[in-house]
């Protein structure tokens, strides 16, 4: 028997370390889960339908395994899968907060999920009705005038956004060439500037991790079209010259985008448009809880000023006179740049969530985010001290580099073995102005007791650097693989299980 | 007051006093005054749970077109396929749906492998061995193919046939405002992208629709020797469901693969979150946008799964990257991987020639009543486009009076004349069957149909 | 801080082996997750509505967690239990098969679960339409007349079916006192007849593992008012000589009783009814894939023969001259053995299973979960040899006793050990007219690739006794515990958070 | 033909000549061809999942009385509370639903310990030491404790206050035909137990409800005192919710507690599965019926939880066991920890106050009308019954036509006259507010009710 077994749990930790079959390797020539309607349509056979010529004189192999397989392939399969609802996700810049399942349920409801995108407006109000009032609590939420719906991601918000930089200086006929970004920007800004058609110019940060003033001045200039920003910036510290800041670009003329990737800092506290933004992109799969699905999806609104509105991307559903919703395209829009109208359930289930907290419940998820950094940032100070040490916003990044020239023991080292203590490691390595970066994000869902569990799991790891570091270049080593071999993977590329 | 936040005011003070502060605002006193927000959001206190049930129920008592209440014939992209409890169940597992990006590879093996089984599966609908993770929808997978093209040829010139979907089209548009590309469309005649009519000399890329978006197959091979003729790269947009019974993308030379992958396991969503589905040639895997996840071992030798080629990556590459895409859709991409799992190799055979079937039927019946006429006499799949003689949108609303959703307004879509189409645009209706449509349902369609016309 | 962490997943395999910390030591005081509607009642204190004396003085401590921690250890508590889900279950006697996730669908419908069951029949027709259905099948299943779906599960249907035995008596105006049970009868059955009022004679077995007849003829006698059987039996043989013992026991003027434990060996192949029972109990959580949920819920219906139908518990659903359906009680009713209507949504779900396999399919089930058993069976025979060594049905008890005496490896290490190769452990010890026993219930949902690797488990394990028997006690090792001290729980009982 | 069976023809053609087999009928060949179905089933051939859905839409349609479509004010031990998505995504996770008994511990720790969690539960809530793992409902739950009763003092008198549910004293009568247990029922005066009405000397059982199924408050103690005077076991059976405010049953010195945990995350569901609670007191617990889990620890001494007491159980002491209980209400149970834990320590208490509040407030309306009576003078708790001067049948049926499911018929619960009820009891009608009643509905009811009325 060639074919793997579908039954076998050894895969699954509960029971076993061994990696499971494919569903390739699971399948089997003649068997079958899927079950039909009962069309009552005359059969006729593809033939006759399709000219032979387009039809593949080959089967195209897809799997064949019982629907008992597949449930047991799939249920292993996320028992070797670490989550937000198995624990702590500490993962700085992603925000990786307790996703409510009231807004799954939202989000399963056939009211809202089995709408076509095609419908006309008249049949499907209430899926306008629900865009426009988010876009009215996301504009109240960043202080903006305006947004649209459409980006299915925050990347795809930013490159927007940067379309709507150009489409403005275009209008004003004044064509601008580069855009500003500090050297501890992600790495969708610049990746979005030059997808923009912009040239990265990159402003340097001072010994504070913010943006050095001086330096952003003197790089500024009249073919500078913007600068995109990050407030609090990604070493989890606001800048505290967003004004001077503001001013200095504003007076070259140029605008400024925030990337909203850590809205959940500010929530209540401090507004995007207040702090001189022109154009604002949201991550609604961080700040608004939806979950992150395995890396995806998200959806990432951009907010502008009213300066902008007239460029943002159409369709764009709106509030009519007689109370009504129905689709306009702005004067001077940019277009589409998502296939229908954005990542509508995602969409729906931030609504619910925005709709639960109120204005009063966000701007506790953002004081209490704060307040969980800084206390676990404070809390660590000895082991693993701040990149900058004072008060941070909704996370901390903390440096291993002293571990490092003590035990020879690195931030990985440290990220692979925490998860061997229950919990999932830090963004590592990022903002890259760091040495040896551990960048923690706690969300303000969870409790002062995980955060101290958590300071022990990394002063017990602390420890064992300072008694025996060689184990941990090892771990983790109670999780169902151990450290993979990755530059094996890059050297020869298997993408497929056709592949070799 | 409803939140999820699990601080008492004891938790918050003893933490305030742990950093030595005495309010919540200290945490905030470095933020400029004159930038705080003095008097907090201007948005209703929170409600809960239930109460916010109660106001989600409002808008849904005004969606009347689900396709649970009304029969769904649109499609253009968007179909109303069958997804059973099964596969509902095993994607809406929490270790899935609560994950992120599989950076700790060693606790994300359920989502790697899933997406490795994902990518095999893409990678044999479309005949080309070098797919990726997921992108945002299939318009984005196409902009992406153009931007491709651009780094592979060096050149701006993108041709696109008006037989891909015309919201494609707009953005493709939209973005080729940064990159700098310009787009060429090919008209149709007949429903048939008819190529000599444009100069397509110096092309970085052709693309072509199969089926096309009014559901007519075209013959590529014309498309695929201007692409060697021009040296630019050969991008078919292909509906994956027909791909298990057509000739793949690979089989009809191209270069590229880009796809709507939302008929695989996700529901119609209201267009969102769908799945942008790409694959490419080998040749063209240093320029593969997104994640790829490779096959390797761990250090005890046992198989295991990890991204790869990052160096790709925005993350890395920062602006030299193939592209900005971070996030992605990976649950759909493993909500994809389940359902094909069901379907089947023969599952999936069976469902696209069901559509055939039932749209051919459907297609018959209509192309007899009294003042329609096919936009095209070429042959088509699973989806086709009619002239009525009178306004689409106004004959939707009539049909939906009926409980039946019609089909799309081609006006609607390409928002006014587009290319697609010779002579009057706003009287194209454009339908689709899938495998879930009756008999009945499409005789009910029909009668209706037949009733709003006279 | 005292209270354990909710944030940290070190009990989930995935990452670590420590135990989970209880709800209640998760708890915090003022910590909460509940959310309830608004309802616009006016607030009134307790104390104006209930006599202070009826009000409890103290707070009883429920616990006090977030919902952020509630879903972390229940999402962890999960991942600490095996299920059919993960893998083969091959329990010997209780049919885990593999669960539609159709029927739980079906089951998760407001249209069907949103019911009250004091709603008046005019207002649940639907209901009352799928009781008489589901009634209707089962009863064409098993060759009976009439059925009663009340019973919450087997145990429950025993003793309903004792009840109807004792009224049938009765009725006729004869006393009778013993009821016969074979020695391999399922615990259940003599504890069903204490509890029906009659006193138990144990019927032995003969050298083939069936009943012996001769044995059974002496035992019977004018005070005998029936016996259990379950055919095929709990060693998973078909009682061959049924026709006989029917006979005999009806000369008496006695009734037979079918434990329909085991009907998932003969759906479509021959029926209780033919084979001369009278009363007839299924388990609709085995035979029709109900899940198990950790132990229950079940569902019991009891299946008569028309002699008596009039006896049946009531109200019943069933089908009136205008195709509409009542509620009616028969005549000489026993009464109600449940609160309400049964287990509803349990027979629900059998009755989807029951139509998407119908007739054809359900035959088909049969056929292939006996296949499974007896390829099992002759694929194990040098290693474990079956107790009796011949054609068996859907379950095969095979013997350790060889294991044993060799290398002191028995039932109980092989079980265990099966867990550490990723399948859940057989029935042993059971029935217990067989030493070592070892009972298989594969299941028609099993491929042949699953037995195999079942199969090449159990070699793996009787290889490791052959070479080193030792570590076959201290199995399984690769488990979130290992093996629990059984007998300090029974000397010392800590049922509650609060005992100790 | 549908099914979820894996083999392929030609697995089982060589499973079979692996075998020596040449057809599948070889392997029933040893059953008597006299008794063998010749034709096979006379049942429709099996249908695929989604015809089986559309055949049970039809089913669901003729419901119209949900408590999605119909202002639920109807109780008696099923209750219309609110389930939030967390507790039905928890409990529904699929180790819970396709797992059996956990017999081997190892691999079975999830289910154990949130079983030990409920047992928690259930004694503080019931005020008693030793809980069980759960019965099928509480009809039976009160059988096992009256069995117990008769095991405790060797007697067979079981004196049962009308206030217990009719249909759980009809189980109880059902039951007791096979333990031979006399059931007394105590009939109830102005809603109150009028103990001294009947000869309690002998009993092995006194049974009283807390508040009664009426929902009326009554003082234990006289029970109580009888039970001691006579060396009767207490049993009381309660509202778990109420129980959340008011007095334990261990307060009020029960030796056992029943009750229906349906409210605690179980839908209605038509009445099961439901979950039946039981604890009793030290002194007991050999005599416990069904399985209980214990705390322990594994051979590493990490804490672990097991069921233990197993010599009581059917299994191993067979006819001599304390109870025939082998599958129970594990999901159920399981649930009800999920949902106490989500309601916590003083959630629970703001639904008992809530179902309180509403059950006054609604109850001080109707009271107010024109020829309504209530059945009793005395303190209740979120249940209340009225004389209506009218069928409280044809009532129930004219509510609903306003969209109100109006309360349980007693005539109907009772199946005619019933020693709860003083005088008529058809026009009796038995309300119940749980705390998911708004003002609106309230109101809605009292308007409806009489218009009904008048
Ligand atoms: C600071 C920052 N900017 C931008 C992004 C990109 O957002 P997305 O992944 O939604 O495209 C991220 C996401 O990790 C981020 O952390
Ligand atoms: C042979 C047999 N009889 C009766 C029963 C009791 O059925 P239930 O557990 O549904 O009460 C079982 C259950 O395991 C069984 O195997």
């Amino acid at each position: 028997m060639s074919a793997q077994p579908g039954g076998r749990a050894a895969s699954a930790p509960l029971v076993g370390h061994e990696s499971e079959p494919t569903l390739f390797e699971m399948s089997v020539s003649g068997r079958s889960s899927y079950q039909l309607r009962t069309t009552g349509i005359p059969e006729r056979a593809l033939k006759e339908l399709v000219p032979t010529d387009h039809l593949n004189p080959d089967v195209v192999p897809v799997a064949e395994v019982s629907e008992r397989d597949l449930v047991g392939h799939f249920t292993r399969l996320s028992h070797r899968q670490f989550s937000v609802d198995l624990g702590m996700y500490p993962l700085g810049s992603c925000t990786m907060k307790y996703n409510p399942k009231f807004c799954d349920a939202i989000a399963g409801d056939p009211g809202l999920n089995a709408v076509h995108p095609g419908t006309p407006a008249s049949l499907c109000q209430g899926w306008l009705e629900i865009l426009v009032t988010l876009e009215e609590k996301l504009c109240q939420i960043t202080g903006m005038s305006a947004a649209t719906l459409q980006p299915a991601a925050g990347a795809a918000g930013e490159l927007t956004g940067l379309l709507l930089m150009r489409a403005y200086h275009d209008a004003n006929g004044d064509d601008r060439r580069r855009v500003l970004i500090p050297d501890s920007a992600h790495g969708t800004n610049p990746a979005s500037v030059t997808l923009g058609g912009y040239e990265v110019t990159t402003v340097p940060s001072n010994d504070r991790g913010l943006v050095d003033l001086a330096a952003l001045r003197a790089a500024l200039g009249p073919d500078v079209a913007g600068i995109m920003l990050t407030n609090p910036n990604t070493v989890g510290l606001f800048e505290e010259e967003i004004v001077e800041i503001a001013k200095a670009v504003h007076d070259v003329g140029g605008l400024l985008y925030y990337d909203g990737a850590n809205l959940n800092a500010i929530l209540g506290a401090v507004r995007p448009g207040d702090m001189g933004f022109d154009i604002v992109h949201m991550n609604l799969h961080k700040t608004f809880a939806t979950p992150h699905g395995g890396g995806g999806p998200g959806a990432g609104p951009v907010a502008v000023a009213s300066r902008l509105v007239d460029f943002l991307p159409g369709p764009r559903a709106a509030r009519q006179a007689d109370g009504s919703f129905d689709w306009m395209t702005p004067e001077r829009s940019i277009g589409r740049v998502h296939g229908w109208h954005g990542n509508a359930m995602v969409l729906a289930r931030a609504l619910a969530y925005i709709d639960v907290h109120g204005g009063d419940g966000l701007t506790r998820v953002a004081q209490h985010a704060v307040l969980n950094a800084n206390w676990l940032r404070h809390r660590l100070r000895e082991i693993l001290p701040a990149a900058y040490d004072r008060v941070c916003m909704h996370e901390c990044t903390l440096s291993a580099t002293s571990l490092k020239t003590k035990f020879g023991v690195r931030a990985l080292d440290i990220a692979k073995a925490l998860l061997d203590e229950g919990f999932h490691s830090p963004t590592v390595y990022f903002p890259l102005i760091v040495d040896e970066a551990l960048m923690f994000e706690p969300t303000e869902t969870e409790s002062v007791q995980t955060l101290e569990a958590l300071a022990q799991a990394i002063e017990r790891i602390a420890e064992r650097a300072s008694v025996d570091p060689e184990p941990l270049h090892h771990a983790p080593q109670h999780t169902p693989v151990s450290r993979v071999d990755e530059a094996r993977a890059a050297r020869h590329l298997i993408a497929t299980a056709d592949a070799k | 007051m409803a939140d999820y936040l699990p601080h008492t005011s004891e938790d918050v003070s003893s933490m305030l006093t742990f950093l030595g502060m005495s309010s919540l605002d200290d945490l905030f006193a470095h933020i400029p005054a004159a930038v705080r927000l003095a008097n907090g959001l201007d948005i209703e206190p929170g409600l809960s749970e239930p109460d916010v049930a109660a106001i989600f129920a409002g808008y849904t008592s005004k969606n009347p077109a689900t396709a649970t209440a009304m029969t769904c014939f649109a499609g253009g992209g968007a179909y109303d396929h069958e997804v059973p409890a099964v596969v509902k169940a095993l994607a809406s597992r929490s270790e899935f749906v609560t994950a992120y990006t599989p950076y700790q590879p060693e606790v994300a093996q359920g989502v790697l492998q899933a997406i490795f089984e994902y990518q095999t599966l893409i990678s044999r609908l479309s005949g080309l061995p070098i797919p990726n993770a997921s992108l945002y929808d299939a318009a984005t997978a196409l902009v992406e193919a153009l931007n491709m093209a651009g780094g592979a040829t060096g050149r701006q010139k993108m041709v696109i046939s008006a037989g891909i979907h015309p919201h494609w089209r707009h953005v493709a548009r939209t973005f080729a405002r940064g990159t700098g590309h310009e787009i060429v469309v090919v008209p149709l005649r007949d429903g048939v992208t008819d190529w000599e009519s444009v100069d397509v000399s110096g092309a970085a890329a052709i693309v072509a629709g199969y089926p096309n978006y009014l559901g007519v197959l075209e013959d590529l091979s014309t498309a695929k020797s201007l692409a060697l003729r021009e040296g630019a790269l050969f991008v078919v947009g292909a509906d994956p469901v027909a791909a298990g019974v057509l000739k793949t993308a690979g089989q009809w030379g191209a270069d590229v693969f880009v796809g709507e992958g939302q008929a695989f396991g996700t529901p119609l969503s209201y267009g969102g979150p769908y799945l942008g589905l790409f694959a490419c040639s080998e040749d063209q895997v240093r320029r593969l946008p997104g994640r790829i996840v490779g096959e390797t071992v761990d250090s005890s030798d046992r198989r295991a799964f990890v991204t790869t080629l990052r160096a790709r990556e925005q993350d890395i590459r920062r602006e030299k990257a193939t592209s900005n895409v971070c996030t992605n859709q990976t649950l759909m991409a493993v909500t994809a991987a389940i359902q094909l799992g069901w379907l089947g190799t023969y599952g999936l055979r069976e469902v696209a020639t069901r559509c055939a079937r039932g749209a051919h039927y459907l297609f018959d019946e209509l192309a007899a009543l009294p003042g329609v006429t096919p936009v095209s006499t070429q042959p088509f799949f699973r989806e086709f486009a009619l002239h009525l003689g009178r306004s689409a949108d106004e004959v939707i609303e009539r049909m939906a009076e009926r409980d039946v959703l019609a089909g799309l307004s081609v006006n609607a879509l390409s928002n006014g004349a587009d290319p697609s189409i010779e002579g009057s645009v706003d009287d194209v209706l454009l339908v689709t069957v899938t495998e879930r449509r009756t008999k009945d349902e499409i005789d009910h369609y029909v009668s209706a149909m037949t009733e709003v016309l006279t």
